[in-house]
């Protein structure tokens, strides 16, 4: 019963931080309810026993993830005034195909199927399961290939937003990998052969 | 898990992300600013995936990673494509890059990640690859499609384009979720197993099937979920255009095979239908628009539309040969499109992307040769014989009559026509009209050959498209 | 002539690579390439000569059939042959060309290279569509006619040249993918894309029905019948006179040729059920067009129009056979429509590439074809005008000329189905005279109209020849057709009683 | 002997077509002289095998001819053929037909002579001579075909000869067309006799004909005709388009823009006269229509009498005569109505000759006046002129129906005819061929002595050169003037009344007019004298007397009557208005059903509305789809949810 | 007890309202990126709570994916904002509208 409380307070604080996301013009607001959404939904998935999904959706997302967002809101000086203009006249309609397309989804989910209680015998219940260790083993046997595959994802990632925003230096002095690596011992050290001069005369 | 003879499937995979790696070192410490280095191993790495595939084809089928990995005669025979495709398109980008003056390793080390994802889509056989799959072709496009950093309309394409996509994926993955909840699979062959022991839930299947075809007919660009399709081929740098026409249609095709026929194939009845409509307006608005417009990348991605329509029509039709004409139709119209955006290519200049239907005017008196050539492209895209082009509209109206469709095949021929305007406008500005000014062509020897070879390989497989349709049906079969 | 040489596939590639070889010479060597594509031109047209030479017309078999596969998983192959029917047109075809060659002689001067090489290959091309066995093979060929002939219209056309050969182009094309899917769904019938196994291949009434639209829709538009007309005139009239000559003389016939080869032996139930139909369309083309005709200002528009009556009578013939069989219970009046039809198909090849070479005779030298921009050319022009008259009358349909053959024999043939058919078709007598006469008087009759006309040089010695050789085929034909109908003869015979059998599942 | 007359005939027919194909295809390179004597030579070998001919079947009974020369074509299991049907009809007809034109040959080096297309005209007129063989001479109704049209062509040729005249090239179009709808009934008849007798060899169907009597076809829904009707009828149609009966007789006036020449053999002696012969020939299928008989009366009758009346108003010369032509074709059509083949084509031999004599007399007159044709500008031209004069008087006297003259036979013989006939049109046609009689006399001596007598009213000059005509003109007169003379005495007895025909023309025995008159037929003086008995020949005088009367004696009655009459004088001026009539009617009215069928079919409709309409809507809706293609991006995700939305609710909600 | 489709339907409303904010949203480009992220967290919700009501683990997996590769997204999303913002100087939803028709 607790429970479901539970889920009744953080889904409404979901869908309404959601609800703000959508529509607050202020970015940095915006992105601050994400965060509040994402809380929320860590909680609900804690009540749905994906203990380490949670966490790290809280981690990565509130702890990354969100921190880019700000981060390039800041950095992009944006003109919020002018991003208010007209924003209501497109509301409706946009409300009624949402509210359109929540029934008819909702008419399918909630029918029959899906309309049951948790399993009377859950694997959580079973001494010493954890749910972290499962899904450390699942990914690392059966689901190695996609392992690997999203690592690839992440180093595109990677690659991309380096090589999209990585701007040649305009002022400030970077280094250049390429150029260090292939430096020589030449370019290092001059020597210079000098002309020894002639011996002064001692004692002269 | 991991057994070697698993690794020995994904030999391709592996030595092709391999060497993107080392390209990526490599092209850090390279300072060739013309990046000939990265260019001839990227070429190189994509020789050696020929190979391998070539190697390891046994022409059987075989699983691998608790059977998320596939490795079947269709796998083989489309890795093969790609990569080859991959070499032609690179040496066209090459070109393009030189010319224009932004040769980057990068772009080269992402193009080989987004052939690595066909690749992982290709071979899917778990919801959760063919995800992934797709996720890395995308995210490699979208940064592709970005790169030209200084250029205004390719960074307004990266985003329509990613935010685009990223929808489109969200509802795939909301169909697969759905998908999960009722079978509790993210296999394609257990999925289809449970189906079948679900099929007093069709309208929820149903239901979880919307959405992942349109996560699929938004990859393949069919209306109405193609309205990136035009802005990106527009925005994009011609290069990068020419890869998202070419490549990913490959990879889209792959999954809806995979996702559809594997998994799917239970619900035939209800795919056919949706893919019927999707197919119809494809061709429709993708010909229909394709006629108002003065942008050549632009109209090619009109026409790109039309053609995914009759993709879609070896599809509807259901059949393993259906399949196969599909196939046929997705591997000829990639090579037509590489073609048809070689040439624009080979217009383009410094600074000009030439890539107004203006720019054509005359081109049979400034080069002859090339302008045959694209005479050659804008036919077989109409579907004249005897260019290939003409062949894959046959396979695929071949099969759909086959299978009963006899009016959607005439929709679709009806379309065609409508279609063969807009090719015939092209080859009127080449051969009928005088040109304004004639600048010299600029191209590289090489550029000359492929873009020739190209063109006349078009006429060869129109000429002889048994060993291709063998192919393709082999590799269905 | 050893029978085991590939002559049909020698009369396709012959023309298909010398095409190619003019093209690769260049515009640069205009003498050399001239001379080289004459050359190809005849050898052709003599291997068409040793096809009648060996033709056996004792038999409506196919023969010197070459087969082999092409696309071996769908079954389509490499087949050639030829029947009583096809011959003819060969023949034409070969015929037409080597005079376009010749007519192009000195008038082109843009790309000539690429000139003559459309011309070669288009005719390797014509001949593939009369000599394909296979549905595909034939489809291949029938399309990629387009292609040379769109070029054609479109660079050495007239001024709304790029109009008249996007909707030649497109009009075609159009009729032409719905026989694709007619054709397609044939083969999910018989799995065989033989023309002869369709033949034979028993199909529903409805299904028939829906195939014969599917043809019907590519072969009336080619040959074409009224009201799938209007691309002719305008591609007639931009096009460069040799591509009117093909256009007419040869390109129309593959409509008629469908017909034969296609609409009628694979849905005779259809054919028959929609006889009327035809017989109507083809008498509205014969009479309507007629009229038009008679008003036309540009002479090239003006024998374009003629064309589509005249073949008229063409539909006509075939399809009337069913009306007459039906009413006289014999066949010998269906083989006479039909003989009657296949020779107003090879004459109006003559006359009406005939005509076209003679305006273009004029047009070359006054660069108009308006009627009203010519008068008295015959003060000026005596040797053109006496052969213009030859072919204005044969077009005309006067006895003697092969104008008469067709038109007759199909008048006579289709009083037998109905009165008002053959009324009705004779009406050509008067209207063909009409727009043929009328023109010729205001063109050619007449005191000189103005300088330009007082300037005119009479025909050289090329253009002699030609229209000589085309005089001579014209009063060959209207005087001595038999040849022709003995090759024609059991093919036709064949073909009547193979139509006349209900082959409904 | 048959092998050799096969090649005699063959050669008939050849001959004059060689020297055609020389003189037209040389012409230069034999020059003028070479022209006229290759092509006298052809039609002279011609007529003297025709005359040998002549005699191997009407004098010695040689055998009657019927084969093929060659196939023309095998369709359908129907062999078509050219060949010859030489019997005694046909012999006359290619006696009469070379003798004149070998004549009118001669005649033409001098009327031609200073003319620049000398030689193209010997190639025309021998192709002519070779056209109308083919014609007679055929044994088949294809064949009869080619020579009805070639001869068509032919006088298309002729008639445009002069072709920088405006006026003779739209007369010979007009022809052309004119007879091209006569031919266009012919071709309904002979696709009629294939039907019901699945041949066209003459003889095979004459011999099955009776058994088609009773056939009926269904031309409207319910009503039935008689077959054998339709056929005569159709064909009926063929030979007034030839023989310019009313309505189709317009074209036959204004061919006299042709060289006089052409106007003797082509418009008078031959051409013309081919529907007559067709008739004549295809008698065993006329014998089973009383109703195309009596459709023929009619025509023929009407023809006779409303064409001879507008010969007097006329002031060409030729067109005078070319009015007298039509007046008495259709006396020969009455004829041929009233079953009397054998009379009709005894008028046809007789007024072959004394017309082409009338014609060539007019040349004469023309030449000697240079190229002056108004009546009205000549006068008194007997004391210069007497051997022209004397011809033609014969010529006109022969016209009239002057008791002993060639055409008082004949024409005699037509009225007597129709007055015998039993048919209900007969009494009609009676009436109108009696009291053309009186007109006939009354415009032909109206033309002689207006020529001939009264005052000279050719300009000063021309009178001074006034002489007669040279030899090559004079010569070929003399010899028409012969025949056209006395032939009537020679042929009046056999062709009429003996057995001269044999089988070639068959006459029901309830129409046999001939047979009856000939119960009564004793000896020619016994004619002659039955005539005077009879009121034609009074007629004759009277109309004789008339013309006396208004053009010597009271030369300025004409113009008083004419006053008086105005209406009818203007009805008569402007030909009954028939030209204007067509001219509106039918090439106006055709030329503006053209207009709109290709306007508004073609060019709006098919063309506008559909093809071009549909590329335009087609263009319009590119456009239209074209703004859903905003640009932004909301828009794009808008249709990708809405698209989703909709498939939801068709698909799963369905 | 919650009940799945409870869970579903929650997700549900989550994914109508991120999707809702794509095209609704017609300023700021930033906020169509947080929508993706709020839809790919519906659809993660989805796997969840199936994960648990079919108590198999492997939903969960793939939620760990989708997380990961909606990092990476959001990586890319905002490297392309970078660059769309320097080219053009505005991140304007409406001003994205050079290429159009």
């Amino acid at each position: 019963m607790v429970e479901l409380l539970v889920f009744y307070f953080f889904g409404a604080v979901l869908v309404i931080s959601a609800s703000m996301v959508v529509t607050i013009r202020n970015p940095v607001f915006a992105a601050l309810f994400l965060v509040l959404c994402f809380f929320s939904s860590a909680a609900i998935w804690l009540i749905l026993q994906a203990e380490f999904l949670a966490i790290a959706l809280v981690l990565v997302y509130v702890g990354a993830v969100m921190v880019l967002f700000l981060f390039v809101v800041m950095m992009l000086d944006i003109n919020i005034a002018r991003l208010r203009e007209g924003f209501v006249k497109f509301l409706p309609v946009g409300i009624i195909v949402a509210l359109l397309m929540l029934v008819a989804m909702s008419l399918v989910i909630a029918s029959g199927y899906f309309n049951r209680e948790e399993p009377a015998i859950q694997v959580s219940q079973v001494a010493g399961y954890s749910n972290t260790t499962q899904l450390g083993k699942a990914l690392f046997t059966e689901y190695l290939y996609p392992f690997e595959v999203a690592g690839v994802i992440l180093l595109v990632a990677i690659i991309a937003a380096i090589s999209l925003t990585m701007r040649k230096p305009r002022s400030n002095k970077t280094q250049q990998p390429s150029l260090q690596v292939r430096a020589s011992k030449k370019e290092r050290l001059r020597i210079i052969k000098m002309k020894s001069e002639p011996k002064q005369d001692a004692g002269g | 898990m991991a057994q070697i003879s698993n690794m020995m499937l994904l030999l391709p995979e592996i030595s092709l992300l391999g060497f993107a790696c080392l390209i990526l070192v490599v092209d850090t410490f390279s300072t060739d600013p013309a990046r000939r280095i990265t260019y001839v191993l990227s070429q190189l790495a994509l020789v050696i995936t020929i190979g391998l595939v070539f190697y390891l084809h046994t022409g059987a089928t075989a699983f691998a990673f608790g059977d998320v990995f596939i490795s079947d005669p269709m796998s083989s025979a489309l890795k093969a494509m790609i990569a080859l495709y991959g070499l032609v398109l690179f040496l066209y980008s090459f070109e393009y890059l030189t010319k224009q003056g932004w040769v980057k390793g990068e772009y080269f080390v992402l193009g080989l990640f987004a052939i690595l994802g066909t690749m992982v889509l290709v071979s899917a056989y778990s919801m959760i690859t063919v995800y992934l799959g797709l996720e890395l072709l995308s995210l490699s496009l979208y940064a592709m499609v970005a790169m030209n950093r200084d250029s205004a309309s390719a960074s307004e394409a990266a985003m329509k384009y990613f935010v685009l996509g990223a929808l489109a994926s969200g509802m795939l993955l909301y169909g697969i979720s759905i998908l999960y909840g009722i079978t509790g699979t993210f296999q394609l062959n257990e999925l289809n197993q449970q189906i079948l022991q679900h099929s007093a839930q069709t309208g929820l299947l149903v239901f979880g099937m919307v959405f992942i075809i349109v996560g699929i007919a938004f990859k393949l660009g069919a209306v109405p979920f193609h309205m990136w399709v035009p802005d990106v081929y527009q925005g994009a740098p011609t290069a990068v255009t020419m890869f998202v026409g070419s490549i990913p249609k490959i990879a889209a095709f792959a999954m809806a095979m995979r996702l559809l026929v594997n998994g799917l194939e239970p619900l035939m009845t209800n795919w056919q239908t949706i893919l019927i409509i999707l197919a119809v307006l494809s061709m429709g608005i993708g010909n229909i628009t394709a006629i108002a417009q003065s942008n050549i990348k632009r109209l090619l991605a009109y026409s790109t539309i039309a053609h995914i329509g009759f993709l879609l029509l070896g599809i509807i039709a259901g059949s393993q040969q259906g399949y196969a004409a599909s196939m046929f139709y997705v591997i000829t119209y990639a090579l037509m499109s590489m073609g048809a955006f070689g040439v624009v290519i080979l217009l383009s200049r410094k600074d000009f992307e030439s890539d107004t239907l203006e720019d054509l005017k005359g081109l049979s008196d400034r080069n002859p040769w090339f302008a045959f050539i694209m005479l050659i492209l804008m036919f077989s895209l109409a579907g004249v014989p005897p260019f290939v082009g003409f062949w894959a509209k046959w396979f695929v109206l071949k099969e759909l009559v086959a299978s009963g469709f006899v009016w959607v095949a005439a929709a679709a021929v009806f379309f065609a026509i409508i279609g063969a305007y807009y090719y015939l406008r092209i080859i009127k500005l080449m051969y009928f009209d005088k040109a304004d000014e004639t600048p010299a062509l600029e191209a590289t020897a090489q550029m000359q050959v492929v873009l020739s070879l190209n063109g006349i390989a078009l006429l060869i497989i129109g000429l002889s498209p048994g060993l291709l349709m063998d192919l393709c049906l082999s590799s269905l079969l | 002539m050893p029978i085991d040489l590939p002559i049909l596939s020698l009369l396709i590639w012959a023309p298909i690579l010398g095409g190619l070889w003019v093209l690769y010479a260049g515009d640069k060597q205009a003498e050399t390439i001239k001379y080289l594509s004459l050359g190809i031109a005849l050898i052709t047209f003599l291997l068409s000569i040793f096809l009648y030479i060996d033709f056996d017309s004792t038999t409506h078999e196919m023969q010197f059939v070459e087969f082999a596969p092409w696309i071996r998983a769908f079954s389509i192959n490499y087949h050639l042959g030829v029947d009583g029917i096809s011959v003819p047109l060969i023949i034409l075809t070969t015929f037409i060309n080597l005079l376009i060659i010749l007519a192009g002689w000195e008038v082109i001067d843009y790309r000539l290279s690429h000139y003559l090489a459309s011309f070669l290959i288009l005719e390797g091309l014509m001949n593939g569509v009369f000599a394909a066995l296979d549905a595909i093979l034939f489809y291949v060929f029938w399309e990629a006619m387009l292609i040379p002939m769109f070029l054609i219209i479109g660079i050495w056309g007239g001024p709304n040249r790029i109009y008249a050969t996007i909707k030649f182009f497109l009009y075609t094309f159009m009729g032409s993918v719905f026989m694709l899917v007619a054709l397609l769904y044939l083969y999910s019938q018989a799995n065989s894309f033989n023309i002869l196994d369709l033949h034979v291949l028993p199909l529903g009434e409805l299904a028939q029905k829906l195939i014969f639209v599917g043809f019907l829709l590519a072969f009336a538009v080619k040959i074409p019948m009224w009201p799938v007309h209007t691309w002719l005139p305008d591609a007639h009239v931009e096009a460069p006179t040799g591509g009117s000559v093909i256009l007419a003389a040869i390109m129309l016939k593959m409509g008629g040729y469908g017909f034969l080869r296609f609409s009628l032996p694979i849905v005779p139930d259809a054919s028959l059920f929609f006889t009327d139909f035809m017989i109507v369309l083809s008498l509205i083309a014969i009479v309507y067009i007629g009229f038009v005709a008679l008003v036309q200002q540009d002479m090239k528009k003006l024998i374009a129009y003629s064309s589509i009556s005249h073949m008229g009578f063409a539909t006509l013939g075939f399809f009337v056979g069913f009306s007459i069989f039906a009413v006289t219970g014999s066949t010998s009046g269906a083989e006479m429509a039909m003989g009657g039809a296949i020779m107003q198909m090879i004459s109006h090849g003559f006359i009406s590439g005939a005509l076209f070479l003679c305006v273009g005779v004029m047009y070359d030298r006054i660069h108009s074809r308006q009627i009203k921009d010519y008068g008295g050319v015959v003060n000026t022009m005596p040797h053109f005008a006496a052969f213009m008259m030859l072919f204005a009358m044969a077009n005309s349909g006067l006895p003697g000329t092969s104008g008469f053959v067709g038109e007759f024999l199909v008048i006579l043939s289709s009083y037998q189905a109905s009165f008002w058919i053959a009324f009705l078709a004779a009406t050509i007598l008067v209207l063909g005279a009409a727009y043929n006469l009328w023109m010729y008087k205001r063109v050619i009759y007449g005191d000189v109209a103005n300088e330009k006309v007082e300037k005119l040089q009479d025909i050289n010695p090329r253009e002699t020849v030609i229209m000589a050789l085309l005089a001579i085929a014209v009063l060959l034909f209207g005087l001595w057709p038999a040849p022709l109908f003995e090759i024609m003869d059991e093919t036709i015979k064949h073909l009547v009683t193979h139509i006349l059998q209900s082959k409904v599942i | 002997m048959a092998d050799n007359m096969e090649s005699i005939y063959i050669a008939i027919v050849l001959s004059p077509l060689v020297g055609s194909i020389i003189a037209g295809l040389f012409g230069k390179a034999i020059g003028r002289s070479g022209a006229h004597w290759v092509t006298i030579i052809g039609v002279g070998i011609s007529s003297i095998l025709s005359l040998i001919a002549y005699k191997h079947i009407v004098f010695d009974g040689g055998d009657i001819f019927n084969g093929a020369v060659y196939q023309w074509l095998i369709s359908g299991g129907i062999s078509l053929e050219v060949g010859f049907l030489v019997d005694r009809l046909t012999v006359t007809m290619m006696v009469v037909v070379s003798f004149v034109s070998w004549m009118i040959h001669i005649y033409t080096i001098g009327y031609m002579h200073d003319d620049p297309g000398y030689q193209r005209f010997f190639s025309y007129i021998s192709l002519f001579t070779f056209s109308m063989l083919m014609l007679v001479m055929s044994n088949n109704f294809m064949q009869l075909f080619f020579g009805w049209e070639a001869v068509g062509l032919v006088s298309y040729l002729l008639i445009g000869f002069w072709y920088k005249r405006e006026s003779a090239i739209f007369a010979n179009l007009k022809a052309f067309l004119v007879n091209r709808v006569g031919d266009f009934g012919f071709i309904l008849w002979v696709a009629a006799i294939l039907m019901a007798f699945n041949t066209l060899d003459y003889w095979e169907v004459f011999n099955r004909a009776p058994a088609q009597g009773d056939v009926t076809i269904s031309l409207f829904q319910g009503y039935e005709w008689s077959l054998m009707t339709v056929i005569c009828i159709s064909l009926f149609i063929g030979a007034m388009g030839k023989s310019a009966q009313f309505p189709l007789h317009v074209w036959l006036p204004d061919s006299m823009e042709g060289p006089t020449p052409i106007s003797a053999l082509i418009h008078a002696a031959t051409m013309v006269t081919a529907g007559i012969f067709m008739v004549a020939r295809m008698s065993p299928l006329f014998e089973l229509s009383e109703t195309a008989l009596n459709f023929i009366l009619v025509i023929g009758a009407i023809t006779a009498f409303f064409m001879g009346l507008l010969g007097l108003v006329q002031n060409d010369i030729k067109r005078v005569i070319a009015y007298s032509t039509l007046s008495q074709l259709g006396y020969m059509t009455v004829a041929l109505g009233a079953s009397a083949y054998a009379a009709a084509i005894f008028h046809l031999v007789t007024h072959a000759f004394f017309k082409a004599l009338l014609f060539l007399a007019a040349g004469a007159v023309i030449i000697v006046l240079h190229h002056e044709q108004d009546i009205r500008k000549m006068g008194g031209l007997y004391k210069y002129m007497p051997i022209t004069w004397l011809t033609c008087l014969i010529g006109a006297l022969a016209l009239i129906g002057f008791p002993g003259f060639s055409g008082f036979f004949s024409k005699d013989a037509i009225i007597e005819a129709v007055h015998l006939s039993t048919l209900p049109a007969a009494d009609f046609a009676y009436y109108a061929v009696m009291s053309c009689v009186v007109i006939t006399a009354l415009y032909t001596f109206r033309l002689f002595f207006l020529v001939f007598h009264g005052k000279e009213r050719m300009d000063k000059e021309t009178w001074s050169h006034l002489h007669e005509a040279p030899a090559v003109v004079w010569v070929p007169l003399s010899m028409l003037a012969v025949p056209a003379f006395i032939i009537g005495f020679f042929l009046v007895g056999p062709m009429l009344f003996g057995d001269y025909y044999a089988d070639a023309i068959y006459v029901a025995p309830a129409h046999d007019v001939l047979a009856e008159m000939g119960h009564e037929y004793h000896g020619i003086f016994g004619f002659i004298l039955h005539a005077f008995k009879q009121p034609p020949v009074y007629l004759a005088f009277v109309g004789l007397f008339l013309a006396w009367l208004f053009y010597i004696r009271l030369p300025d009655l004409p113009k008083k009557i004419a006053g008086l009459l105005r209406p009818l004088y203007f009805v008569l001026v402007k030909k009954y208005g028939m030209d204007e009539f067509n001219q509106i009617v039918f090439a106006g009215g055709v030329r503006r059903i053209g207009n709109f069928l290709w306007d508004i079919g073609d060019v709006k409709f098919i063309d506008g509305l559909f093809v071009n309409g549909s590329a335009l809507s087609v263009q319009w809706f590119s456009g239209v789809v074209r703004k859903l293609q905003s640009g932004y991006l909301y828009h794009y995700a808008f249709a990708m949810i809405f698209a989703l939305l909709l498939l939801i609710i068709f698909f799963v909600h369905n | 007890m919650i009940v799945l489709s409870d869970v579903l339907i929650l997700a549900a409303i989550l994914f109508c309202i991120s999707v809702a904010g794509i095209f609704i949203n017609r300023k700021n480009v930033i906020i169509l990126l947080m929508c993706i992220e709020l839809m790919l967290l519906a659809v993660n919700m989805n796997f969840i709570a199936f994960s648990h009501f079919l108590q198999d683990i492997n939903g969960q997996v793939f939620v760990f994916f989708i997380l990961t590769v909606a990092a990476a997204e959001s990586a890319i999303g905002l490297a392309i904002l970078v660059v769309l913002f320097r080219n053009r100087e505005t991140i304007n939803v409406q001003d994205l509208n050079s290429m159009k028709g």
